[in-house]
Parts: structure tokens; sequence; C-alpha cells
């Protein structure tokens, strides 16, 4: 069997955002996981990249257009994401996630 | 001189104002108290007897001055003197011997430390009899008389640190008021049916022939004239205040006060007063006898009262051992005697008796009084004895007063007016029982007053008190011998050969002839009494304090039923006593537990709804809420131990969702 | 005549002085004392001068103050003086600066003290003003305030209780008159005291009310006022409050709800109850009598079980106020019938006012007597806690007396006009109400000469055997008026009834039934 | 060409694995600033240069910045670094969830039978169509990520600057 581009593509991005679940899943510094899930959205984004380049209507261009959108939304979350982390270091002197659990009821 | 009308107030006045003065005078002041009481009583005295002259000028006449005391509605409350021969006798007698016994008293309470206060309360109470006397209206007299009856009060209970003295003063009060009121009941109906309490008004007045015939010819309950019912409700008045049976229960317990209280008590003010009281409203009491056919005549009931109250007074006077008890139930007897006069159709004998009375128990009592003070105060005729060796002056004039109550012939006074009574009685022709009643009395005025001489005068001293016994002071004895002096002329002024009294109060009076056998009786029946009581008693004098009475060894239970005066107080205390405690008892008990009870029940099923609602409200309605918020709460405890808080654990649980969604899209999607 | 609003002086004058007191709060007790004794002494001022204008001769309402209120309801704030007003008047004058006085040593907090009496006083001066219900009946229901605070605050033992029995019961009593008065309001669209009058005498009010709700409706409405007065006199059942109140409260409280507060009731009658409802009263006038005697003759001889002086007294205050009643409901029962003449309701009538006057001046004596003797002996007021009084201390068992023989009705003493007034027009009216009524004369006597003979006489005993002053400076103050009054009174009666034959007159003159 | 793609995609998931699985953080981030490099690269492949071009300045020249500095600013002192070992049972367990997502999405791909369509015309999209597209179709989605830049920019001065009354306290 022979695999389509595209294919290839999500398998890439699969395996991208496994990675990225691992590391989020597993390390306890709250950096890594974040940078973990901006790992998961990046998976997400090559998905849209993937179908504008290979889709069956590629001229629209909205893959495009909705990369640039997760873009800046994930820039806007990683910034507030570690001003986070900052404030959570200043409380408790780490930033050890799963000692973050004040919130919890 | 002449005492005209219009200054008749004068004569209560001036005594009053010496009152105010005595009540203002600090303790020290005594001879301040004194020197205005009797100067005011000597000039009320000549006050009086200017006022005598007025009235004997026109004997018939009924002089008055009316005066508006208050306007009420359309019309007025009026009060007013008057001035009649009557008015003018009877305070020439009070004032005299209310000033001989103004004069006594400043030797025989000389040592009292209230001696102004005592002066006050005598000089009110005698301003209040005046004013009794001068009324023109029946409401100043029941003004006055209500008066004489707070004098009474605070004279008996004038040692009112001994509780005997404080018991006696309130009995006096309440009793004279139970008679009271019947008296004011019989005022306000007589101001209702008249319209008027003016006695005499022009024509107007209660007393008057209009009123009257008004009065006769209306009826009330029981077939009764309205003049019969008002007279005798009246006349319950005069009995409480004159110690009529039943109402003489007081009168005994009166001794508590000081002798002169007494002696004014019995003799011219108080007891007077109910006497006098019939005697002015005569015209009212005796307006029933026009009608023959009338149930009850007002004063048939009178006469009964009286007979009956003369008779038990001089019984139970043999019994008692108390000079002064003795002397107060004599005088019980002689008011007896009077109401019987008033009774009978009499009521100048009644006057008349009154008067001498007044002189000679007045007499009786000081010289009372002088005993008691030379013996220290020694009462009991058992521990005196063998006085009249020392007491000379006191011995003769209360032989004097003796004699005269009892009735010795002829020289003294009381013998003439007893006379006038009897011959009455006798001529009285509903019955003849309240002559034979006071037959009887007569015998036994005589027995006890004997016995009482002879037991307190003859024989030797019996105890340490008698035999130290000296004569009284001039200031008491003085008053004595004049009281003796009058004791014997006075009766002079009504024989029947002479009846002067009796046309001066009565001008259409006209003595009946005949009267000679009468008084051969009664001679024999006073001899017959002062005899038995000498031989029981004069002829082996008592020995020893100790030793028994004569009757007293022949019949004890008899005696013994007399000395505690037939039981009336006790008899009183089981029944009126015990109804009014019962009474009390009641009105408590009502207020107590039913109504108060009523007014708890009412509150208490306020609060048992207030608890009822609270309760639902709590358990019921509030309950089912906090259940529901009480699980809610538990639940989402249960829930929120899903939080825990592990970030990698959500994020784990996610993944796991995501694989197990795709599992399920992919192997159900084939389909 | 001055335009001043003298009447809204009269009764505001108290207020604003409570107000003040209120406000300084630094004062000392001299100075809050004085104060309230200025204050209160106004209105004695003032009265003279109501005195001088008045008129006996006009029956109508004089000094009358008439001023839009609530328009919406025809409320008017409406005051004027009678006969009957300006006695009442004149009584609070003379009674409530004496009772301050009586109240003037021992007690805490006289700031207060003094506030709440003259709030107190104002009320009291409110109702005997007022002509229309609405003001008449906020003073009504403002007096019971002060009256609680004085009597739970510097009460004795039972105080506490006391004062909530009394408030409650009172104000249970005012809850039916009130819904009576909305009824009635609702029906004639008025609450003017004459001219609701009016229409009762020319018999449109039972119209209105049959129109309004069926033939019952103005017996109802008559139950309902009756109940509110009657508990506030007391009439006899509804009196069982008012022995605890008057023996619980302070000396001066209790001779003020005696001598002023207790009139309040009978003014009531003699202002709402008889003038509107006249027939209503004339159908219940033989029950109602049958119960004025019965607080006359059994108010007597309960207080003859009491050992509490106080409450002997405040029973002889039942007793006293409810021949008030009687002679009103005996002129309420001859009312329409024939026979009785108007003389003997005029009688009834100025006896009844005479009466409150007089009581108001002899029970306050008494109360005032009861509370020296309390401060004397540290509280004690035991029957038999006493003896031998009159030994240790004679002037005060002088004045004492006075004020005993004049509560008894000794003639002489203003006692006795009342109540001779009021049995010469009940006999005239109803005889036999009148002789039974005279075994309340009997008891009372009995039960006064046995406090008299316990306390005063016999030798000095119980709580009299130590140091026992007699009357202070102080407490001339408080006495001698009442009793000078009380003599000048028993002999010159007519300066009173000069001030309310008039209206006594005209109010017998009218004995009809619409 | 696919040469190309495998080389890319083989590099960036491995830059990926190791910078997850890394002790130093700063070590982690700088192959993570490699690894968008290399998706970058991946935009390149696929014709979108502009993408690219984004990808380059906000994440390798914006982000990895912030990143740097949350981890310089969040370490005690500049010789720890290193981080403590995560727990054993915690890197298994996400290694076993991380395989499962990635099994079943491999599963997904794989069975899913994705045409391959006309692969030789590769699309392109000229800067000024994606801006017409920007301005034209999505202008209101655009407007919304401009107000939630906005809002984020101010959000993330305040939550990181303005707890120094309470951190004073805390030090105090």
């Amino acid at each position: 069997m022979s695999l389509s581009p595209l294919q290839l593509c999500l398998l890439f991005s699969s395996a991208l955002f496994c990675v990225g679940l691992i590391g989020a899943l597993s390390r306890s510094n709250t950096i890594l996981v974040l940078l973990g899930i901006e790992l998961m959205l990046n998976a997400a984004n090559i998905n849209f990249i993937a179908f504008w380049r290979f889709g069956p209507a590629p001229a629209a261009g909205t893959g495009v257009v909705f990369v640039l959108f997760s873009i800046a939304v994930a820039a806007a979350e990683a910034a507030v994401g570690l001003a986070l982390v900052i404030a959570v270091y200043r409380h408790q002197k780490n930033i050890r996630l799963q000692e973050a659990n004040r919130l919890k009821g | 001189m002449n005492l005209s009308v219009q200054y008749l107030w004068l004569i209560p006045a001036l005594p009053l104002l010496a009152a105010g003065i005595g009540a203002l005078t600090p303790r020290s002041g005594k001879a301040i108290a004194a020197g205005a009481t009797i100067g005011a009583m000597g000039l009320a005295f000549v006050l009086s007897c200017g006022a005598l002259v007025t009235a004997l000028k026109d004997p018939a006449a009924h002089l008055v001055a009316n005066f508006t005391w208050f306007e009420l509605g359309h019309s007025a409350v009026r009060l007013g003197w008057l001035l009649d021969p009557l008015t003018a006798l009877m305070c020439v007698m009070v004032t005299f011997v209310g000033l001989l016994i103004f004069i006594f008293s400043t030797g025989y309470m000389h040592e009292d430390a209230n001696f102004t206060r005592f002066f006050c309360f005598l000089s009110l109470f005698a301003a209040a009899m005046l004013g009794i006397l001068i009324a023109n209206s029946l409401l100043l007299l029941f003004i006055s008389w209500e008066l004489v009856g707070l004098a009474s009060y605070l004279l008996i209970g004038f040692w009112f640190h001994k509780p005997a003295a404080a018991a006696a003063a309130k009995k006096a009060f309440i009793t004279t008021r139970i008679g009271d009121l019947g008296f004011l009941l019989g005022m306000l109906w007589l101001s209702d049916a008249t319209g008027s309490l003016l006695f005499y008004d022009a024509g107007k007045g209660v007393l008057e022939t209009s009123a009257l015939t008004a009065l006769v010819t209306q009826t009330t309950v029981g077939g009764l004239a309205v003049s019969t019912a008002i007279g005798l409700l009246l006349f319950c008045g005069a009995a409480g205040k004159s110690g009529q049976f039943p109402l003489h229960v007081w009168l005994p317990d009166a001794m508590e006060g000081p002798t002169p209280v007494s002696a004014l008590i019995h003799a011219a003010t108080m007891v007077a007063a109910g006497v006098f009281l019939i005697a002015r409203v005569y015209p009212l009491m005796s307006a029933d006898q026009a009608i023959a056919t009338a149930p009850l005549h007002a004063l048939s009931v009178v006469a009964a009262i009286g007979a009956i109250t003369a008779l038990l007074g001089a019984v139970i006077a043999v019994a008692q051992n108390d000079i002064k008890r003795i002397l107060a139930f004599s005088t019980v007897s002689q008011l007896g005697y009077m109401m019987l006069a008033l009774g009978v159709g009499s009521w100048v004998a009644a006057i008349f008796h009154l008067l001498t009375h007044a002189f000679f128990k007045a007499l009786l009592f000081l010289a009372a009084g002088s005993v008691i003070h030379a013996a220290h105060h020694e009462q009991d005729i058992r521990q005196l004895g063998g006085l009249k060796g020392p007491l000379k002056v006191t011995f003769a004039t209360f032989a004097i007063g003796m004699m005269a109550l009892a009735g010795v012939p002829f020289v003294f006074s009381g013998f003439w007016s007893k006379e006038a009574i009897l011959h009455a009685a006798h001529g009285w022709n509903v019955s003849h029982l309240p002559f034979y009643a006071g037959l009887v009395a007569v015998v036994l005025t005589a027995f006890y007053m004997t016995r009482l001489v002879a037991e307190a005068f003859f024989g030797q001293a019996r105890s340490p008190a008698s035999e130290h016994a000296h004569e009284s002071p001039a200031v008491m004895t003085v008053p004595l011998v004049l009281l003796a002096i009058c004791a014997v002329l006075l009766g002079f002024l009504g024989t029947p050969y002479w009846p002067w009294l009796q046309h001066t109060l009565d001008p259409k009076f006209h003595s009946e002839p005949g009267g000679g056998g009468l008084m051969v009786t009664s001679i024999v029946l006073v001899a017959l009494g002062i005899g038995s009581g000498w031989a029981v008693y004069g002829r082996r004098l008592r020995a020893k304090a100790s030793a028994p009475d004569p009757i007293e060894a022949k019949v004890p239970d008899l005696f013994a039923a007399l000395a505690a005066r037939l039981g009336f107080d006790e008899l009183y205390a089981a029944t009126v006593g015990r109804l009014n405690t019962f009474l009390a008892d009641a009105a408590d008990v009502f207020d107590r537990y039913i109504w108060d009870g009523a007014v708890r029940l009412l509150a208490g099923l306020g609060q048992f709804t207030g608890n009822v609602t609270r309760e639902t409200d709590e358990n019921l309605v509030n309950g089912g809420f906090d259940a529901t918020s009480e699980q809610l709460k538990s639940t989402a405890k249960t829930y929120s131990r899903a939080q825990t808080g592990d970030t990698h654990g959500y994020l784990m649980l996610v993944a796991l969702g995501f694989v197990l969604l795709v599992l399920a899209v992919m192997l159900g999607g084939t389909r | 005549m001055s335009t001043l609003p003298l009447l809204s002086l009269v009764v505001f004058t108290p207020f604003a002085g409570a107000a003040g007191l209120g406000l300084l709060r630094g004062a000392s007790p001299a100075a809050s004392r004085a104060l309230a004794l200025i204050f209160s002494l106004s209105t004695l001022a003032l009265s003279l001068v109501l005195l001088g204008g008045f008129d006996p001769a006009r029956t109508a309402p004089q000094f009358v103050e008439r001023h839009a209120w609530i328009a919406a309801l025809n409320v008017n704030y409406s005051l004027g003086l009678d006969g009957l007003s300006l006695l009442l008047v004149l009584l609070t004058g003379i009674v409530t600066p004496v009772a301050l006085l009586a109240s003037a040593k021992a007690e805490r907090d006289s700031r207060l003290f003094g506030a709440l009496f003259l709030m107190l006083q104002g009320a009291a001066l409110g109702v005997f003003l007022a002509l229309d219900f609405f003001p008449w009946f906020l003073f009504w229901e403002l007096s019971l305030v002060p009256a609680f605070f004085l009597i739970k605050l510097w009460g004795g033992q039972g105080a506490t209780r006391a004062a909530y029995q009394f408030v409650i019961y009172t104000i249970g009593g005012s809850a039916f008159m009130l819904a009576g008065f909305a009824a009635l309001f609702v029906a004639t669209g008025t609450m003017d005291f004459n001219t609701l009058a009016q229409l009762a005498a020319d018999g449109s009010l039972a119209q209105k009310l049959a129109a309004f709700g069926g033939g019952n409706w103005t017996k109802v409405i008559f139950l309902g006022v009756l109940i509110g007065l009657a508990v506030k006199v007391p009439l006899w059942p509804f009196h069982t409050w008012l022995p605890p109140a008057y023996a619980e409260a302070p000396t001066g409280a209790s001779m003020f709800l005696t001598g002023v507060m207790s009139k309040m009731g009978v003014y009531g009658f003699l202002r709402i109850l008889w003038p509107i409802f006249p027939g209503p009263l004339h159908d219940a006038s033989c029950w109602l009598l049958a119960l004025a005697l019965g607080g006359v003759v059994l108010g007597a001889w309960s207080a003859m079980r009491q050992t509490d002086l106080k409450r002997m007294v405040a029973y002889s205050s039942i007793n006293h106020l409810s021949y008030c009643l009687l002679a009103l409901f005996a002129v309420s029962y001859a009312t329409g019938r024939a026979g009785p003449s108007s003389e003997a309701a005029a009688a009834a009538l100025s006896g009844t006012l005479l009466q409150m006057f007089n009581h108001g001046l002899s029970a306050a004596a008494l109360f005032a007597c009861v509370g020296m003797l309390e401060a004397r002996t540290g509280g004690k007021r035991g029957l038999h806690e006493f003896g031998g009084v009159r030994t240790a201390a004679p002037i005060f068992a002088g004045l004492c007396g006075v004020a005993m023989f004049s509560s008894l009705g000794l003639p002489g003493l203003n006692g006795f006009v009342g109540e001779f007034l009021i049995f010469r027009g009940v006999f005239g009216l109803n005889a036999w109400a009148a002789a039974i009524a005279c075994l309340g004369l009997l008891a009372t006597a009995l039960f006064l000469l046995t406090f008299w003979q316990r306390v005063f006489h016999g030798p000095r005993a119980g709580a009299t055997t130590g140091v026992f002053a007699d009357v202070q400076p102080g407490e001339y103050l408080t006495l001698v008026p009442l009793v000078a009054l009380m003599l000048v009174l028993g002999v010159a009666p007519h300066l009173l009834t000069r001030l309310i034959n008039p209206l006594v007159t005209a109010w017998a003159g009218h004995l009809t039934l619409p | 060409m696919t040469l190309a793609f495998l080389a890319i995609a083989f590099v960036t998931v491995a830059a990926a694995a190791v910078a997850m699985a890394l002790r130093n953080l700063i070590h982690s981030a700088l192959l993570l600033v490699f690894n968008w490099a290399g998706i970058a690269a991946f935009y390149l492949w696929a014709g979108a240069e502009f993408v690219a071009f984004s990808q380059l300045m906000v994440y390798v020249g914006a982000v990895s910045m912030v990143v740097l500095f949350a981890v310089l600013l969040t370490q005690r002192s500049p010789q720890s670094f290193r981080e403590q070992p995560d727990s054993i049972s915690r890197v298994i367990g996400a290694l076993l969830v991380g395989g499962a997502v990635l099994g079943v999405l491999f599963g997904a791909v794989l069975s899913s039978r994705l045409a391959p369509s006309a692969a030789t015309a590769t699309p392109t999209i000229s800067v000024k169509e994606l801006g017409s597209l920007l301005m034209g179709p999505h202008a209101a989605a655009l407007l919304i990520v401009g107000v939630i830049l906005t809002v984020t920019l101010i959000g993330a001065v305040i939550i990181a600057s303005t707890d120094h009354a309470e951190s004073g306290k805390d030090e105090s």
C-alpha cells in the first residue's frame, strides 16, 4: 500500500500531537506542560495547512487564514499562560503543576 | 343679746377655728391650744345664749338663712342655717357641757404628750356637733354628722398606740358608717323625691306641708309610704350614731378613749346627734301617722327599737365591772329611752331627757374620770372601794349624778324627764310593750347604779391604787360641781306643773292630765331598784377584789352571758364579719383566678398559636428547604471530590475520553 | 384673646421638654430633674392661662385649632377645649409636677426618667384636647410607650411582667377600638368627634351604618370601641392588668397612672362612646351598670384582701373610677325613659367630672404616701410590715390621713362632693344601683381604715421600729399642694362646678334617643 | 519531494520528543524553538509562505523569547535549571495514554480513504489575496482576534505585575 501525501502529513501531525500530549501529561514543570500544549496546537495547524494543500477545494484559502488566527491566539495563550506561571511562582516559590491545586473543591 | 340667724354659723365656726389653731400649734404650746379651744367654746356658749334669746322671742318660728353652695344643672345645691328653740337649746347645752368638759380635760390630760392634738380634736368634735345643730339642710347635717364620726374616730383612737383603742376607733367608725349608709340613701331619696334638702325654705322645704303631703301620698315597695321609707332609712343613721340596737356594739368599746372624750361622746355630742336628727325631721317621721292604713309607721319602728335598746342596755350594765362600761351601757339604755319617747310621739320628752341626760351623764363620766385619775387609771370597780373618804367632792357629785340617772324623785332632773317619757309611752295607743320595757329598765337602772356606787365608793380600798387615791385638782372638781348643780336644777324646767321647756320646744304642746298614778308607780319602782341594789351589794360590802359577785354566785351562766354583753360582738364576728371576709376572699379569688385566669388563658392561647406557627415554620417549611439544601450540599461535596486539582489527571481524562470517543465512532461509525 | 395656638402649646411643650432632655446628654441628674419639673409646670401655667380665657357659659369647644392633615382620609389636626377637657388639663398640670417631685429621690438615670415622664404628660394632654379620632388615637397609643418603659425600667421585681401585661392588654383593647373607628370612617367619611356626635344625634349615623353593612353593624362597632375604653378605665372585669401595673410602677409613675392616665378611659367614655353611640349604650346600659357595680363593690372587697399597700390603693382606684362609669351608665340607662329628671342626670354627670378630678388628687396622694413608706424602709410596702407610724411620724400620718379620708369620701374633703353628686344622680336614675353601690362605700371605709390601723396605729413594729423620719422638706412639696387642694375643694366645690356646670346642664338637657 | 517532507517531519518530531524528555529546561526550550522552525519549514514545503513567515516570527521570534524569560524568571538560582525527576508512574501513564491516542489517530488516518486529489496542482495564495480574504469574508473574526489580543495583553500584564504587595508580604 502506498500512502498519499495527505495521509503522510496527517500522520506527521498526529505524531507531533502525541509527543506534545505525552510531554504535557508526564512533566510536572508548568512551563513544559504549556510547551506541550503549544506543540499540540501546532500539530493542529499542520492539519489545516495539509488539508489546504491537499484538500478538495484549495482555492478558498480558508485553511491559511485559520492558521493565522490560530497562531495569533496561540501567542496570546502563551503570553497569558506564562504570566500565570510567573504569578503562581511568586506565590508558591515553585512551578510544579501538581502543587497548584489550591482551587480544588 | 340677740344673735341673728345670719351669724349663726359663728357658733360652729369658732370651735373649728380653734381646732385649726390647735392643729398648727406645736406640741409645746399647751396653753395656746387649750386657751384657744376653751375661749372659742366660751364665746360659742355666749353666742348660743344669744341665739336662745332670739329663738325664745317667737318659739314657733323657724328662722332660716339659706345660701347657694354651688350651681348644679339648672338649680343649685343649697345649704342653710336654722334657728329655732330646739337648735338654740341644744347649742346652749352642747357649748356649756363641752366647755366644762374642756376645762376638766386641761387637768385630766395634763401629762399627755399629745395635749395640743387632743384639744384640736375635741374642738373639731364640738364644731361638728354644733354644725349638726344649726344645719337647715339635711346635706349640711350629713356633712357635720360625718365630721362628728371622724372626730369620734380620732378621739376614741387617741391613744392609738394601744391596739385596743385603734380597734375601737375603727369599730366605731365602721359601725356608725353602716347606719350612715341608710342615712345617705334616705337623704338621696328625699332629695330625689322633693328636689330639695332644706328643712325650711319658705314653704318649699322638706319639712313643710307641701313636700310632706307629696311624700305621704306616694307609695313604694311593700305599700310603704315614701315618707315612711325615707324616715326608716334616716333612722338607720340615727341608730348608728345613737348606739341603738343592733348597732350599739361600738358604744361600750368607745370607752378606750380618754374619759373626757367618753363624756363628750356619751353626753353632749355624738350620741345626742341621733336623737336630735329624729327630733329635727320629726315632721317627716310622723307624717305617715296621717294614714291609718299604712302597713308600718316609721315611728313604731323607732319606738320598738328604743324599747329594746333601753332594756338591753340596762340588762347588760348589771353585769359589767368596768366603771366606764357600766356608764356606757347606761347610756345605751337611756338613749333607748329617748328613742322610745320619739317613737311614741313625744319628741319634746325625748329632747328633755336628752338635755338632762347630757348633764348628769357628763357629770357621771367626769366624776368617773376623776376617780380613774385619782386611782391611777384603775377602772375595775372590784379593785376600787372606799373612795368616799378621800374623794369627797367626787363622791358627792357622782352620787348626785347617780340619783339623777336612777330617777330619784322630785329633786333630780332625771326623774322628771324620765317621767315625761313614761307618761308618753303610757299614752301610746299602739302598744303598751314599750311602756313595760321602760318600767323594767327603771328598776334595772336604779339597781346597777346602786351597785356601782356601793362597790366603788363604800367599803374599804381593795387595791393599792385606790388606797393611795387623793382628790383631783380644782380644775377638775369645779366642773363637776357645776354639772351637779345643773343636774339637779334642770329638771324643774319641764315638770308637769310648769312645762316651760315643752311649750318652748313645741308651742302646740299640751300636757295630758292624770299622771299621778304613773308617778307613784315609778317612784315605787325606783325605790325597789335602789333597795334591792343596796340589799345585794350595800349591806355586805365586797371585801376582796377577787370575791365573786353575789349575782354571779347565784346564776353564773346568766351573769357570764351578760358580762359578755350577750355575745353581740361574737355574733357579728361570726355573721357579718365572716360574710365580709368571705366576700373579700371571693372577690379576690374572682380576680386572681377567674378573670386573671381568663386573661391568662387568652394569653396562653395566643402563645400556643405562636408556638404552633413557629414549629410549623421551623420544622415543616424551613425544614423542607433545609433538607433540600443539605442534600444539595452533600451531593456537591461528593461530586467535588472529582475536583482533585490535579491538572495532569484532567488532561489525562480528556485524552482517554478522546480515545474512547474516537474508538466508538470508528467501531460504530462503520454501520 | 390672644391668637397664640395655646392648645398646641399646652400639648407640645412637654414633648419639647422631653426632646430637650433627650438631647442634653451631659446634664447632671439634678439639672435634668429641675428641667423636667419646669417643663411639667408649664402645663399648669398654660392651663391657668386657659382658665383665664375660658368662658364657662359656652358649651362648644373653645380655643379650637383646626388644620387639615391628611386630606385623603379627611383627617384634621383639631384641638379644642371644653369644661371637661379643662378640668383634666388642670389635673394633669397639678399631678405631673407633684409626681415628678415625688420621684425626685433615688431614681437612677433621671434624665431619661424625666424625658419619658414629659412624653407621658404630653400624650395625656393630647388625648384630653384632641377633637379628631386620628390625633386622639395617636396620643392615646403614644402614652403607652413611656408608661411601658417607666414601669419596666424603674419598677419593682415583677415590673417586666406587669409592664408587658399592661401594654399588651391595653393595645389589645385599642385594636378593637381602632377597627371600630375604621369601620365608622368607611361608613361616614369623617372621624371628627363633633361631627360624628351630630350624626348620631340626628339618627343619620345609624342609617349610614345600616346602609354600610346591615343592622347589627352599629352594635359591633360599639362593642369594639367599648372594649377599647373599658380596658383603659378599667371597667370590671377588664381590670386585672391594673393592680400589678400600678403596684410595680415607681411611685411617680403610679401617681401619674392613677391620677391622669386612668382618666383617659373615662374621658373616652364621655367624649366618644356616649355622644356617638347613645343608642347602643342605652341598650347595653343594664349590663354595663351591673359591671360598674361589680367594680364598685368587688373592687373594694378585693382591696380588703390585698396585703401589698400599692395593690390596695390600686384596687381603690378601680372602685373609685367605677363610680364615674356607674353614673354615666345610669344616665344612659335613664335616657329616653320617662320619669327621671334632667336634674338627676346633671348631678350624676357633675359628680363624674368631679370624681375624676378628686380621685386624681387623692389617689395620687395615697400613692405618694406609700412611696414615702417605701423610701423610708427600703422598699417595704406590705400591710403587715409596719406599725405605729403615727407615733414615729405624726405629720406624715396627718397628711396621709387627709388623703385617706378624702378617698373614703369624708364630707369636708373633696372626695365627698363628687361621690355625693354621683349617688344623688344615680339614685334618681336607678335607685337600686345606688343602693348596691353603697356597699362599696362601706367596704372602702373598711379597707382604708384597716390599712390605717395596721400601718399607723398600734405600737411601733416591723419596719417602723428603727429610725423613721417624718416628712422631709422636699416631701412637703409633694403632699401639701394635694392636701391643700383636697381641703379647699371639699369646702368650695363651686371652684370646679362653675367651670363645668353649663356643659353638664347642656348634656343633661337632651337626654333623648335619636 | 516526499523525501524532503519525511526529513522535515522526522527532524521536527524528534526535536519535540527530545525537548519533552530533557531535564534541562533551557535545552528543552531551545529544542522546541528548533521544532517550531521545523514546522515553519513544513509550511514552506506545503506552499504556504506567509504562514511560514508568521510561524517564524511569532513562535521562533516572540514566543520563544517569552518562554525563555519565563524559564529564567522561575528558577531560584542559575545553577538549578535541571528539573527534579518526574514520577515514573506518571511518565508510564502518560506514555500509555499518549500511545493510545497515537494508535487511535494513526488507525483513523490509515483506515480512512482519502482520495489523492490533484496533488500536482500546487495551490498558491498571494499575500494580497490573503489580505482581501482577511478583510473581506473574515473581517469579523479578525476584529475578534484583535480584541482578544488586546485583552490578553492587558490581562497578562496585570497578572504578571500586580502581585507586588502580596509577594512583598510573603517575603517579609
